[in-house]
Formats: C-alpha cells, structure tokens, sequence
C-alpha cells in the first residue's frame, strides 16, 4: 500500500519535474521511487502502515515478491527505455509517469482483496497501456496498435465486467474471502456462477494473452514501441498472470473441477500455437508475442493445481521469461533495430561477445534449457501438474520443442560469423550495461530463490 | 627348466621377435632383422623339441585368468599334450624354414623387417591357437593368424599394378575367416551355454559317458565349430580365399596358406574329437564337404595356369581329404596327412617360390618350360613334392593318402571310388604343372632368359631339408605292414597323450587288403605320371590361352564360376541392400521423415498464422466465437459432471 | 403489476433504442439513439430504487460522455455517413454469433435463482443516496481514492495523444 | 422470504433476461459496426448492460456495494472514453479516416 | 567437488585469457583434471559411493542437488577426463587450437559431463545433460562446416526432444518419490502402469543420443560436418552419456518398465547393428563410414545394456571405454585425410600408407582395434555382450555377429581403398609429434584394457550388480 502511494506520488513528482526538460532528473526521481517503493515492499512485514487498516489491498509473502518482481522489472524498463524516450525530451516524464501508473495498477491488481481493486487495478493497468502503445503517433503502425488494442481490450473489459455481474449475482458479494465462503458452503446461484466464471476466464486470457483471445497479442506487440512491448510482456502479463491465479486458484478453487477443462484447452491452444505461429516470423516482436503466447501457456500451468508451491513457480517462471524478454528488447534496442527484423540480430553476438552472451542466456532460457531460470520456472510448473495433468505436461515439452527450434535460430543467427550490419561498434549506454547485467543473474540465478 | 618354463619361451620368443623387428627393425640391416626373426624361430622350434623329447603326460600351464564372469570364467591358460606338442613342432619347424627361405626371397622388399615381424607374430597367434588349453585361448589365436595372414597376403598393397588386387584379395581372405569366426564363436556360446566352461579337459570328462546332452545340442555345437573350420581350412563354401590368398608373397603361402594355418580347421576338429563323435551326424557332413571340396578343388586346379593358384587349389583338395578322414573318425590318420601335407605343400610352394623369384615375379606357367637345367635343386625338390604329393610309392604322400583310402574303404567302396577320383586328379595336375614348368624350352622371351638363376643357398637349404622330410615323412606313421615294431608311431602318440583321440579303431582292414590297395594307387599314379610326361613333355602338348578353353576347361580355368556366383548371391546383394538403405530407407525415409515431421508445424505455423488477418472486427467475432465456445463448454461440462 | 408494466415498456423500448445505436447508419443518430438508451436505463434504475445511479447515469453518461462523443463527431467533421457498407458474411455471421452467444447465454443462466435458501432481503434503501455514500467513503475509500491514478493517467495519456505536435520519438 | 418479490419491481430473470440481450446487442454492434466512434459507443452500450444487471441484483440484495460497484464502472468507462477517443483522433490523423476496417497493415 | 569446479574454472578462465596461451592452457587444464580424478582413483573402494557434494537437505519440490559416483561413475569420469586430454592434444596442430573459444567450451563440455556422471539427483543429471548440449553445439556451429545450420538444427532439436522426454519421465518418477535424489528415486516401486511409459520416456532420450535405430538421422550428417574435436566429442563422450543413462538411472530406477521395452530396444539395437553395418559398406565419405559403423556398434551394446545381466553391462562397459578410444582414433584418422588432402572421399584416395607409412600404420591399429580383434579391449567387450545375446535368444546372438563380419567388411574398405593401391597423390604429410601421440597413447590404452579387462570388470562389478534390481 505504502509502495502503491510511493509509486503513485514519484509519477506524480515527474509529471511536474517534466516541465523542466531535464530528463535524468526525471530518471533519477522516478528510479529512486522505484527503488524506494521496492525497500517498502521488501520490508512490508517489518512495520506498521498507516494505512494497514484499509483491507482493500492486503499483501502477504506471495504478492509481496511478485509485486517486488513487478515494480523489479519496471525499473529494469524505465532504465533501459529511457535512451529512448529521452529522445523525445518534452514528453520524457509523462511516458514515464504513465508507466508508473500503469505499475499501481499491476500492484492493486497483485494486492486486490475484493472486485473493485481487481476491476480498478485492471484498469488503471491497462489505460496507461492504451497510450503508451499508442505513442509513436506518427507512425500508423504504432497508432493502429493502440487502437487494436484499445478496442479488444474494452471488449474484453465489458465482457469480465458482466463476469463480474453475474459473480455478484451468484453469490452477493465482492469481496473475496466472502465469494469463496459462499462457494464453499454451496450457497450461490449455480449456472449464473460457472457462467461467471467462464466470462471471467475469458477476459482474463484475453488480459495474458491466451489462445483464443490472443488476436491482439501480435499486431499490439508489433506496432508498439520496444520498451512499451516489453513492459506488456512483462509487467502487464505478470500482474494479469497473479491476478489470475489468484482469483482461479485461490478463490475459486473450489469449482476446479468445473474450470480446468475449459483452461487445459487454451492452455493447449496457447502452446501450440504461439510457437507455431512464430516458427517463421521474420519480425522480432511479433515473434517475440507469438512466443509470449505460448510462454502464456506455460504460465498458466500454475493455475492447474492448487498447491501453494505453484505460486513460487510461477513466480520463478515470470522471472527468467521477464528477465529475457528485458534482455531481448533492450538488446534489439542498442543494436537500434528500427525495422524491427530477426535478420538485424544476425552476427552481433559474435561481435560483441557481452551481447552475444546475454543473448544466449535469454533464449535458452525462453526455450527451457538448464541450469538457467527458464528450464526451473517450466520444470517447477509442470512438476506442480504433473499428477493431474499428465497428458497436458507431456503436450507442454512437445512445444517446448517447438519453441527451442525457434530459439535456437535466433541463437545461431546472433552468433554467425558473419553480420549484416555494417556498425563497427554498438554504442551500449551504462545503463542498458545494468540492465542486461540485472537481466543476466535473473537468468542465471533466479531459481535459486526457491533454495531459500 | 620345467616344461612350462619351456613352453612358455616358445610362446614369447616369436613374440619378442616380432616386438623387437617392429619397433626398431626399420632401423637394422636385412640380414640382422632376418637372422633374428629366423634365431627366434630356431630357438622356439628348439625349445618344442626339448619339450617334446620330456613330455610325459598331459600338463597344463595356468597363466592367469583372463575373465571372470558370473557363471564362467576364462583363462590364459595352455596345455601340453600330444596333439599340441606335435603341432607346435610342425609350426615352429615348418616356420624356421620358411623364415630362412624369406630371408632370401624378400631380400629385395622394402618391408623387409615388417615382413619378419608378420612371420614372427603370425607364429605366436598359430601357438596360441594350438597351445591353448580352452577354446578363448584357441578363439584368441584363431583371430590372430586371421589377421597375420591379412596382413601377409596384403603386404604388397601398394603395388602400382597389384596393389588393389592384393589388398581386396586380403580383405576377402579376413571377412571370409570372419564368417567361420562367427561360427566358432557361436560354437563356444553354445558350449559356454551347455556346460558353462570353455576347457578341453573339462568338456572331454563332461561329454564322458553317461553325459545327458542333447543331441541337437551337441550337433549345434559341432556345426559351429565345423563352420569356423571350413573358414579357416577353405572348406566349401568358404574356400574361394585361398587362392585369392596367393597374392601374398609366396613365403607366405607356404607358411600360412599351406603349412600351418589353414590346417587350424583340422586341429580344431581334431582336438574337439570327444564332441565330434557324440554327433555322427556333423561328421557326416563333415565326410560329404570335405569329399566335395577335394573332388571341386582338384577339377579347378586341372585348368589353372597359375602356378600358386594349381597349388592353392591342391591345397584346398588335400584339406578336403583331411576332413573325409575326419568325417570317417579317423583323427589321427588326418594328423598325419596334415605333417605330411605341410612337408610336401611347404616344398612346392618354396619350390614355386624359387621359380617365380627366378623367373622375376612371373607366375604363368605358360611362360615357362624348360627350367629343370637352369635350376637344378630347385628342379629336384620339386620333382620329390609332385611325387610325394601324387602318392609316388614310398614317399610320404603316399602313406598318409593311402590311410585316409583305406579307411574309405573299410567306412564305404563308392567313398573310396570317389576319392580316387581326386586323387588321381592330383596327380594329373600336379605333373601338368611339373612338366609344364621344368621340361619343353623356355615360353617367356629373350628378356626373363637372362635373368633365370638358381636361387641361393638360404632359399634352397630349406628346400633340401624339406624333400627330404616329404621322402622319409612317412616313416612318423607307418601301416603295420612294413615295420611291426615302429608301426603307427604317431598314431599311438597322439592317441595315448590325448584326451579322447583313442576312439578310433587302428586298423581296420587286413594286410593284403591295405597291400592291394597300395598297389593300386602306385599303379594309378605311375599311370598317370607317364601319361603326362608324354603329353606334356614329350608331345609339348602345352597350356591353352584362355580364350581357346571350352567346355569343362573353361569351368575349371574359371573356377566353376563360383567366385561370380558368390559376388551374385551375397556380395551384390548386400552392396545393392546397403546402397538401398542408405539412399532410399536413411535418406529419403528416416532423414525426409524426420524433417517433413518438423516441416509439418512449420506448414501448420502457416496455417495459424492464417488466422491473424489484421481485421479488428474479425479478432473481436473470435472473441465472441470464444466466448460462445466457453458457454458451450459449459453446457457440455453440466452433461458429463453433474453436481 | 403497473410496475412490472413499466419495467417491460422500458425494457422493449430500451433495446428497441439499442439496435438503433447498432443499425443506424448516421453515427450523430447512434449518438442520439444512445442517449435516449441511457435514458431508459435510468428509468429501470428509477424503478429498482436506485435513483442516485439514475442521477448519475444521465449526468455522466447522457451528459457528459455522450457530449464527448459529439464533440469529436463534429471535431473531425464525421457527421455525415461515410462508412462503407459491412460486407454481407460478415454481418450474417455476426449477427448470427450475436443470436447464438444471446441463446446459449440466456439458456445457460435460465435456471438461476431457482431458490437458493439462505438469502435475505437487504436494505430496501440500498439505493439511496446516503446509504451509498456511507459505503464509498468508508468501506471502498480505498478504491475511491485510487480510482483518481485512473484519471490522471487517462487524462496524461488523452493530453498527450490528442495534442497536435510533431513529436520527435521515432 | 423471497427476495424476489420484496426489492423488485420485475422478476429478477427480466433484468438479467435484459442485459443480457443489451450486452449482445452492443457486442453485436461492436462487430458489426466499422466506425470508430460507433463501436465506442457500443462498448458503452455493453457497459450500460451490466451496469442495469449489477443495479438489479444490488436492488435484489439490497445491498448497495454493487451500486458503488457501477458507479466505478462509469468512472472507468468515462476514462476510457476520454483515451478512446484520443486514440480515435490520432488514428484519425493518421489515416483521415474512422474506419476500422482500414486498419489492417499489422498482420502476418 | 574439485573434479567439476576445475574444468569449469578452466573454461571461464578460457575465455579471458589471450588467444595465443590457448593450446597449453588447454593442455595443462586437461592434464590437471585427470590427474585429479586419478587422484580419486587410488584408494577408491569400488562397492562404495564417493559423495563430493551434498547439501543435507532437500529442497522444495524434491531437489537434492547431491553429486557423488561410484565404480562405474568414476569410470565414466576418467574416460572423460582422459578423452578430453587426447582431444585437445590431437587438436594442438589445428587452427582450431589456437581458438581460447574452443578450449574454453571443451572445458565446459567437461564440465557437463563430468556433472552427468557424478550427479545423484534426477534433475541434477538432466540438468548436466542438458548443459552439455550447449558447448557442443557452439563447437560446432563456429568451428564446424559452412552452412551446416539445418544439420545443426536437427541435431539439437532432435536431442532436445529426447531430453524432454526423459524429463517428463523424471517429473512422473519423481512424484511418486519424496525427493529426486537417487537413492529415494531407487526406493519408488512404480505401480504397473506407468513403468512401461516412464521408461520409454528416458528411452527416447537415450535412443535419440546413443543413437539406436531408427533415431539416428542427426548422426551421420552431423559427424561429418562437424570439426574433429567435435565429433570426437560428440561420439566418444556424449553418445557414451546415454549408454551411462541406461546403466545408472534408467534401467535401476524403471525396471518395472523392463518386460515391456527389453524386446524393442533389443531389436532396435540389432537391426541398428545391421542396418549400420550394411549402410557403412557402401558409403564413400570416410567418416560417414566411421558415423554408420558407430551406429552399429552402439546398438550392439545399447541391446546388451538392455538384457540387465552384470554380465552384460560389464560387457556393455568395457565395450563403452573401447568405443570412445577407437572412436577418438578413427576420427582423428579421418581428420587427418581431410586435413592433409581436403577431400574425405575415399575413391579420391588411395596409396596414403606408402606415403604416410606411420600413419598407415597408426591407421590400421586403430582398424583392427574396431574391428575387435584379440588383445584389443573390444575384443573381450564383444564376446561378453555377444554371448550374453546369444543366451538371451539365439536369433538376436547371431544378428549381433554379423558385426563381426560386416564390420569388417567396411572398416577393411574404408582403410583400403584410402590408404591402399597405387598412390594418387604426390605428397601426404606423415603423423606429427601429437597425433602420433595421440595413436600411441591409445593403442596402449586398448591393448591394456584388452588385457586387464578382468581388472576392470571387478572393478565395476559390486557398482553394476548394485544397479541390479530383482525383477518382480
């Protein structure tokens, strides 16, 4: 709570410090915020907050460290978008500030106790989204984008609200330790319920992106700005991710029964075809988005069992696929790929051997390979499922081989010999060097969390 | 020193022979490289007679265990007895000479020390196979000499002329003694199976009476064995090596491809007699491939012109004869044919080695004649291995033939017919080659004339001691008849030092009868001697060039056409299966199937890629599409989960 | 049962107005035919009591939204009916997704409400102005005051989308 | 007891009969519909739909945390509709058009 | 510990130091690592298990992190060892050596399999597993041949597929365990339907690696476009993983599963001894031959491996620590035709052993060695698993035997038409001071072996007979 004010009050700051047209300035009050808010949040269970009486949001242990992880990987994107939206310097904080609305809304949505902080939280998510997806105004890719997006998103806005219409309707509350009361206990309106349920199911694959509510996914990802997609695949997915697990596993865990069957069929769909989709991209994002389709799929694993373990699963999961996609991005950033080609990749890691390596890292870890991130956030989220969903886990490392032949192109692309691009040297600002070096030890070490 | 110190320097000095040439011999003169391959011998030969002279009983010398499994165990481990004794005195002694002779013949080679480092390798893996206790021991030796003659007949392999000739030759011979290894190696599975150890004494007293073993079991195991000895022995159907194996040099065709080696076929027959004779039916077989081979074997050398291969294919029909006498349980009679087989083969094949080295690697016998002038001891040697080979009258051919006719006889009349038939086709190609080689003028022009010489000392000496063992061999194992008291010497040698040989009955016929068959096969060989004298040198009735054969000419000169038949029926059909695999199975199935397989979601990767049209109405209709499937769901899950 | 009457009439009318948004070709007349939806709408909400939402959806939603929207129409002079025809499958298969989603929707939850023991009537002024207030600043304080994060954002993000200026970004 | 009779004016199966069909119809509108102002106006419509539904139940439970729930709901579509259609105007300006339909160059 | 952290600190090392020290610090890092793990061989008790890390705890979701070996490990870990040494010494000569990017990932690749065979945990090992398919990878994908992408990704994928297969069969084990470490691993008797499954699992991984019949379509292309010390690699010690696999973890942990995948495996194997043989016969690119013969001489012992009797997996050993000498020594030859004369056709060559007698030489040891002939450690190798066949079923036995003579039948071809016949060359370098070396050192190695072999199979024999498990 204190964070989410923390947050809120820092965007706020740099709104007005914006006037000043100094944009490290900016990027010194923003990044302190973060970094303020992340100690708050890590030091949560240490103190009282004035406002612990408001239950509105409530954190324990779990949303306290994919909060962290959320405000985490701001951070990372705000340090390494900032070369590039120092480039327009008069907007410079307001595309920042509205980034870290966006994180409060991520973080409501993380600490929601009842529908009008998840609803809010949401919300506030995703409208700095619509924006910011859509600032390239000049360029009627970025433009369309946010209008994909904006449209699909209200859609689907309307349809989790008449989910949460009818979740009212069902059993005469918002509040969720109520709503799990009342499913529990058998007093609710069945159909209006499971209908309630499936509508929110929708809108929720819809959110993380998952078959077949993944239509936006791609075109958004393609026309919006590197660090604006990669904030999406991060942030965005990753409180959309909790939210869900949350609600699913946790609230109604209950109805499992009734709801798994209907998530195992995105969760195939999402797999199979993300990867599919992104064998034979030659545009980075929307690979990249293919990919986090199915990177979706895997998340949603966590979601299959009931077991408190498959929060820090997923937790690890998000961690080396937020790390990587960081990675990538920040990398097709320095290496300036403005036509947004795979092609651009081609050599630079071979030339410059730090690129090269962190590079590698993301993609084995995107396709699963040990001892990074990646191989532990997919082997803790299958193990979690493997007794119920034997068939399911068995599908998931079908396309995970998929995946590792679209990875594994990449890889051998950055690391040829011989490069397309006539830069002798890529400039890699001191920032983006903490950025991919951040990125780097998440990929490396960040299942080592689950040892502690 | 005790006999197992003894034996075991016999082993070891051709092997320091053989690691002192090879590591350093390139770097000696010929003659100390050849001086120390040939002392090693003479040692080794030297030490086998000491042996023999204070060998009492069976002994057996435990070296070490060379593997320990659950349920069997095999050692290196060698066992003296009389069988094994007389083999290694034939190896060692036949080798001592054969080394002395290549000390001249190769004098001229390059690879002069990798040649004596072959012999000398060569005579410790033929120690081992006839020394060794058990059969992994013999299986260890079996192999070796398998590849010592690779190595041997191949030693020419970069010839610019020959050179692939005699590799391939050299690598049909190894894949060839292959297949018969495989079957000996099936036979020591089955007796490992049966009887859970690979040792002679131990089966012998296990196959004792009263034994139990199956019958198809113990023909199981014969017919392996059999089948590793037709690879090593040239048996058909595995013979057609043997004279391919003639491309090595003719020192080696003496030794290994004469003397020694290919009678390994024998000695494992031999020393697996307690087997053998609790399967008649293998020896049966035995009995018909072995008459089968003698009689082929003696049709293709009648029309062969070269003067290995007439050689070759003699010792292809005389092995055969060894195993009639074999299939007819008479072991020892083989034995003895096996000594004097070496001594009289290891003479011609010397003999010829003197006239090809005389006539500059010339090996047509069309393009000889006349030869008897300019190499006189040549000549005589040659002259006394034809006869002894024929059967001539008191030599030693003569003994050891007339045995195993004999024996024939007792056993079935048509056998014995049969076998006269080939051996009087011995006699007509042996003296068609003598005659052809040594009487008439000179067919190889002005140019070989010149250089035709006697060979030296070191080539003939061996030659002279081994005409005089093919003359007085006979005497190892003469019939009752001649010489009461000396009678069967070897016969009752090798049946009271060896386990299990004495099953065969000594003699079965009377006297008068072996003396007329006696007389009978002198008469025939006589015969036929002077009928090929008046053909062959006399009328000049020479050689006809290939293209002139007709009839059953052209199938002798052409080998029966078997070796096209083998390349039809097994080598084509496997290159052609190979070939078919690799191109069509490997490539265009396996390798295409794993990548249409991978191509497969590529295609698919299309088709969903199809679905992502740009359209904003269309995402938002699958939306709903979505969300229909969802209520769907729903009502779907409500039939089958009612709650 | 003049209620119930009432509640019918408005419902029909409501949904009658609502195809018009839909089907009307001039987007000023979907403007229109949506207000007049919000109208009824309130009506209904005046008919279940709630008349603080009936204020307020007129207020906002007919006032100032809608206004909104008229001021863009007019602002990129769109009041005229420029929008080409949809094409015929399409339309087929919309509306026929619609008519499906709208059945199995209304299948599905047909049975709802078949008694479930244990719910009580609440406050019959739950509606009520004060009643509401009382919840919003005490019990969803929170969410009240968070929900102005979605205000300045969208108003940051309106300002900076809608401003006419050559941005230097790329 | 039953709530139905006490709070409600109409059956409780009217209203959700009713929004229902409201939210079809503006989901049918969103589809159907290739100006962009028009399926702004759509959402809203759908919007509207589960505003009435959360109004009704609310009057059903006499409960008034739906209402406050719909009141965020407005709050929320009306910043929506203030980014909708900034996002409209810039589209606008970049392709001098409202048409959705035009919008097609992201695509595989 | 120290057995891991060496190569992997030689590796990073690798990477920093300049490229000129590259070649001895390649060799003193090997050297070192063997010296160390023959440190651990003396005073090694065989029935006991060496433990070199073991946190005491288990961690969430099983993990155990324990690393250890016993017998068979430790053998597996000096061939490792030993192999790389031979590897990087027979690359001294070559650019390649000069690279501190390839001597850092041989480290790296030694450090992979180092840590397959010490790991004690389940996902500890496919972890390792999976690691060492990186270094290899980039082996040969810098250092291999031009526009060798599609075998390369073959190669990868189809491993990887493996490999997803054999973790799926861990995660499914695993959950009937308490934890993943091997002991309790060995404690879980599986119920009967899913043992089959489970096995198959790790049979996948397994076949695709070793690789059996019909998995082998990555091999053949990428052995020959792979450089030397790749392929080297690739079939000395990474083929060997899975053959260790089979030993250590598949067959103890899954032998429920044995009844139902001993009979395909069995088959596969022995069509694959054939099938290899028969398509080696044929082939004209040298290492083609020597790429179909190992598929032929891999499904001899993975069949062996199959039949679960200590004798047949001390066979099955012996026959390993043959393979992967012979293998370094063929291909090394092969590498040296190619380096000296571009060409690896053999119709393209011919007369080499009149030019190079010493290679000739070398060469044909080698040939004979493969061909296992007596002495020879594949000799002793052969006739274990080979009898073991044969008394597993007749019909297998002798299908297992034709290796004898087809495997001849190609080897004596390869080497023949190369290396035989009237030279078609001029010039052809002879061995240098490090490949004849190399030849050396293995010829010792395999004539030791071939005649210690009783010594190495007591050796192993308490490790292996542990792995026996009494079928149900």
């Amino acid at each position: 709570m204190d964070a989410l004010i923390v947050i809120f009050i820092t965007g706020l700051i740099s709104l007005f410090v914006g006037m000043l047209k100094k944009p490290y300035l900016t990027l010194g009050i923003i990044a302190s915020g973060l970094v303020l808010s992340f100690c708050l949040q890590m030091n949560y269970g240490n103190y009282t907050s004035i406002f612990s009486k408001y239950d509105n949001l409530y954190f324990n242990i779990t949303q306290l460290y994919f909060s962290e992880m959320a405000i985490g990987f701001t951070l990372l994107l705000v340090l390494g978008g900032f070369q590039y939206f120092k480039q327009d310097i008069e907007h410079t904080s307001d595309y920042l500030s509205l980034l870290l609305f966006s994180l409060c809304g991520a973080i409501c949505l993380i600490g929601f106790t009842d529908l009008f902080m998840f609803f809010l939280g949401l919300e506030i998510l995703s409208i700095p989204i619509y924006v910011m997806v859509g600032i390239k105004k000049q360029d009627v890719l970025s433009a369309e984008a946010s209008l994909k997006y904006f449209f699909t998103g209200s859609f689907a806005t309307a349809i989790l609200l008449f989910g949460i219409a009818l979740l009212y309707g069902a059993t005469a509350s918002f509040n969720l330790a109520t709503i799990q009361e009342a499913i529990q206990s058998g007093s609710y309106s069945e159909p209006m319920l499971l209908i309630a349920l499936l509508f929110i199911i929708a809108a929720f694959l819809f959110k993380v992106g998952a078959v077949p509510f993944h239509f936006w996914g791609p075109d958004v990802y393609q026309g919006a700005p590197d660090i604006v997609m990669a904030f999406m695949a991060t942030v965005v997915k990753l409180a959309a991710v909790f939210a869900f697990l949350k609600l699913y596993a946790g609230t109604f865990q209950f109805l499992s029964e009734f709801w798994t069957g209907a998530l195992n069929i995105a969760i195939i769909l999402s797999l199979f075809l993300g990867y599919l989709s992104a064998l034979r991209q030659t545009s980075f994002k929307r690979m990249l988005a293919y990919s986090s389709i199915s990177n979706t799929g895997f998340a949603l694993f966590a979601l299959l069992t009931t077991s408190p373990s498959s929060a820090g699963s997923l937790w690890v999961f998000l961690v080396a696929y937020g790390c990587a996609t960081i990675a990538l991005v920040t990398i097709s950033m320095i290496i300036h790929n403005v036509d947004d080609k795979i092609a651009a990749f081609k050599g630079i890691g071979y030339k410059n051997p730090f690129i090269g390596f962190v590079m590698i890292m993301s993609l084995l870890s995107l396709s699963g390979i040990p001892p990074l991130s990646g191989f532990f956030g997919k082997f803790l989220l299958l193990s979690n499922a493997i007794n119920d969903h034997l068939y399911l886990v068995i599908l998931a490392l079908v396309s995970s081989a998929i995946g590792a032949f679209l990875y594994l192109r990449m890889i051998v692309l950055s690391l040829a010999k011989e490069t397309e691009n006539t830069v002798e040297k890529y400039p890699i600002s001191i920032l983006q060097y903490i950025v991919l070096g951040v990125c780097t030890v998440g990929l490396l070490g960040g299942w080592l969390i689950i040892i502690l | 020193m005790t006999i197992d110190s003894i034996v075991l320097i016999l082993i070891a000095l051709p092997l320091i022979g053989a690691l002192v040439n090879g590591t350093i011999g390139k770097k000696l003169p010929n003659i100390v490289v050849g001086t120390i391959a040939t002392s090693v011998m003479l040692a080794s030969f030297i030490c086998a007679v000491l042996v023999f002279s204070q060998f009492q009983k069976t002994q057996l010398i435990h070296l070490f265990s060379l593997l320990k499994l659950d349920g069997f165990q095999l050692n290196a481990r060698f066992q003296i007895d009389a069988l094994s004794i007389w083999m290694t005195m034939i190896v060692t002694g036949i080798g001592t000479l054969i080394h002395l002779f290549s000390m001249g013949y190769m004098s001229h080679d390059k690879g002069y020390y990798k040649f004596f480092t072959y012999l000398n390798l060569f005579i410790f893996a033929m120690l081992l196979l006839v020394l060794g206790s058990n059969y992994f021991v013999l299986f260890f030796g079996w192999e070796g000499v398998g590849i010592c003659s690779y190595l041997l007949i191949g030693f020419h392999f970069s010839d610019l002329e020959k050179g692939i000739s005699n590799s391939i030759a050299a690598r049909k011979a190894f894949i060839m003694n292959r297949i018969g290894d495989a079957g000996l190696l099936f036979g020591l599975f089955l007796i490992l199976a049966q009887f859970g150890t690979l040792e002679y004494l131990d089966l012998a007293r296990l196959t004792g009476p009263g034994h139990g073993v199956a019958q198809t079991m113990l023909i199981g195991i014969t017919l392996c064995l059999f089948l590793a000895a037709t690879g090593k022995s040239a048996q058909i159907p595995l013979f057609t090596w043997l004279p391919d194996a003639m491309a090595g040099p003719t020192p080696v065709s003496a030794l290994i491809h004469a003397a020694t080696m290919v009678t390994a076929g024998i000695y494992l027959v031999v020393r697996s007699n307690f087997l053998f004779e609790l399967a008649p039916f293998t020896k049966d077989i035995i009995l018909y491939i072995g008459l089968a081979t003698s009689l082929v074997a003696a049709f293709i050398a009648l029309r062969q012109n070269d003067i290995k291969k007439v050689l070759a294919y003699s010792t292809v029909s005389q092995l055969g004869l060894m195993f009639v006498a074999l299939g007819m349980g008479a072991y020892t009679v083989a034995i003895f044919h096996v000594t004097t087989h070496a001594f009289f083969k290891a003479l011609l094949f010397l003999g010829s080695g003197s006239v090809i080295h005389a006539m500059s690697d010339e090996q047509d016998i069309r393009k000889m004649g006349g030869l008897a002038k300019k190499l006189p001891i040549t000549h005589a040697t040659f002259l006394i291995g034809t006869l002894a080979i024929s059967g001539f009258p008191l030599l030693s051919g003569f003994y050891s033939k007339d045995e195993i006719l004999g024996h024939a006889l007792a056993a079935n009349p048509l056998l014995y017919g049969i076998l006269m038939v080939s051996v009087a086709m011995t006699s007509i190609y042996m003296f068609r080659m003598y005659f052809l080689v040594f009487f008439g003028s000179f067919r190889g022009g002005e140019k070989a004339a010149s250089h035709l010489h006697e060979s030296p000392l070191i080539m003939t000496l061996p030659l002279m001691i081994l005409a005089i063992l093919s003359v007085f061999g006979g005497i190892l194992n003469l019939p009752g008849l001649f010489l009461h008291s000396g009678a069967h010497w070897l016969n009752d040698f090798l049946s009271a030092n060896t386990a299990g040989l004495n099953l065969l009955l000594a003699e079965h016929l009377a006297a008068s009868t072996t003396l007329i068959l006696m007389f009978v096969a002198s008469a025939m060989t006589l015969l036929i001697l002077i009928w090929a004298y008046i053909n062959y040198a006399k009328k000049q009735k020479l050689a006809l060039a290939d293209e002139e054969l007709h009839g059953w000419q052209l199938w002798s000169n052409k080998k029966l056409y078997i070796d096209e038949l083998y390349a039809l029926v097994f080598v084509k059909p496997i290159e052609f299966i190979g070939t078919l695999f690799y191109s069509n199975f490997d490539i265009k199935v396996l390798a295409k199937g794993v990548y249409s397989f991978a191509q497969l979601f590529s295609k698919l990767g299309g088709v969903t890629r199809k679905w992502q049209n740009g359209v904003l109405s269309s995402y938002l209709f699958w939306m709903l599409i979505g969300l229909i499937s969802l209520i769907s769901y729903y009502f779907i899950k409500l039939q089958v989960w009612n709650f | 049962m003049t209620a119930e009457l009432i509640n019918w009439i408005l419902g029909g009318l409501s949904i009658g107005s609502a195809l018009m948004v839909v089907f009307s070709k001039h987007p000023i007349r979907s403007v229109l035919y949506l207000i007049v939806t919000f109208f009824l709408v309130s009506g209904l909400y005046i008919m279940m009591n709630a008349q603080f939402l009936a204020i307020v959806n007129i207020i906002v939603y007919a006032g100032a939204i809608m206004v909104l929207f008229l001021f863009v129409l007019m602002l990129l002079n769109l009041n005229k009916a420029t929008e080409p025809k949809t094409p015929l499958l399409v339309m087929l298969s919309s509306v026929g997704a619609a008519g499906i989603f709208v059945l199995v929707l209304i299948a599905a939850l047909k049975d709802s409400f078949i008694q479930k023991s244990g719910q009580v009537a609440g406050n019959l002024n739950a509606g009520m102005v004060e009643n509401l207030g009382e919840l919003l600043f005490k019990k969803y304080i929170v969410p009240f005051e968070i929900s102005s994060i979605l205000f300045i954002a969208s108003m940051v993000g309106a300002v900076l989308l809608a401003k006419r200026e050559k941005p230097i970004i790329d | 007891m039953n709530p139905t009779t006490t709070n409600l004016s109409a059956s409780i199966e009217f209203y959700i009969l009713l929004s229902c069909v409201l939210f079809t119809i503006g989901a049918l509108g969103v589809l159907v519909r290739r100006n962009m102002i028009v399926l702004l106006m759509c959402i809203e419509l759908m919007l509207n739909a589960v505003n009435l539904l959360l109004v009704a139940f609310s009057t059903y439970y006499g409960q008034g945390d739906a209402q406050i729930f719909v009141f965020f709901i407005i709050v929320v579509a009306a910043a929506e509709a203030t980014v909708g259609l900034s996002i409209l105007i810039m589209a606008y300006r970049n392709n001098k058009s409202t048409d959705v339909g035009l919008f097609k160059t992201l695509k595989d | 510990m120290e057995l891991l952290i060496l190569p992997f600190v030689f590796g990073i090392l690798s990477f920093i130091i300049p490229s000129s020290w590259s070649r001895t610090f390649g060799l003193i890092g090997a050297a070192s690592s063997l010296l160390v793990a023959l440190f651990h061989l003396s005073g090694f008790e065989p029935q006991t298990v060496r433990t070199i890390f073991d946190p005491n705890r288990t961690f969430p979701l099983g993990l155990s992190f324990k690393m250890g070996f016993d017998a068979l490990g430790l053998v597996m870990i000096l061939l490792t060892n030993g192999i790389v040494l031979l590897v990087l010494l027979s690359n001294w000569n070559r650019e390649i050596a000069k690279n501190k990017l390839f001597t850092a990932l041989v480290f790296l690749m030694q450090f992979g399999l180092l840590g397959v065979f010490t790991a004690q945990d389940g996902i500890l090992f496919y972890i390792f597993w999976e690691f060492t398919l990186l270094p290899i990878f980039l082996i040969l994908y810098w250092f291999g041949a031009k526009d060798n992408n599609p075998t390369l990704f073959k190669f990868f994928i189809y491993t990887l597929v493996g490999s997803l297969a054999m973790l799926a069969a861990l995660i499914v084990l695993g959950s009937f365990s308490s934890s993943y470490s091997y002991e309790d691993l060995r404690q879980v008797s599986l119920p009967a339907g899913y043992a089959c499954w489970i096995m198959s699992g790790f049979l996948l991984a397994f076949a695709i690696k070793i690789p059996l019949f019909p998995f082998h379509t990555w091999q053949p292309a990428t052995y020959s476009s792979a450089p030397m010390a790749g392929t080297m690699l690739l079939s000395a010690l990474m083929l060997k993983m899975a053959l260790f696999g089979m030993i250590k973890w598949m067959l103890p942990l899954t032998s429920e599963g044995l009844e139902c995948m001993r009979w395909p495996v069995i088959i596969l194997g022995s069509i694959g001894i054939v099938y290899g043989a028969l398509i080696a016969i044929k082939q004209n690119d040298i290492k083609k031959i020597f790429a179909y013969a190992s598929i032929s001489h891999l499904g001899l012992i993975a069949a062996g491996i199959m039949l679960y009797t200590t004798s047949a997996m001390q066979g099955a050993m012996i026959q390993i620590i043959n393979h992967s000498l012979i293998s370094v020594g063929l291909f090394l030859a092969a590498d040296i035709l190619e380096n000296r004369t571009g060409t690896r056709k053999i119709n393209e060559l011919g007369g080499i052993a009149k030019l190079a007698p010493h290679y000739g030489f070398w060469f044909a040891v080698i040939v004979f060695a493969g061909l296992s002939v007596p002495f020879t450690a594949g000799f002793i190798g052969e006739f274990i698993l080979i009898k073991e066949m044969f008394s597993f079923h007749m019909i297998i036995g002798i299908v297992a035997a034709t290796t004898l003579v087809l495997g001849a039948v190609y080897m004596l071809r390869g080497y023949q038409v190369s290396m035989f016949g009237a030279p078609k060359l001029t010039e052809f370098q002879d061995l240098k001071w490090n490949e004849t070396f190399v030849f050396v050192a293995l010829t010792i190695l395999i004539l030791v072996i071939g005649l210690s072999s009783n010594c190495i199979i007591d050796f192993l024999e308490p490790s292996l007979s542990n792995y026996q498990v009494t079928l149900k």
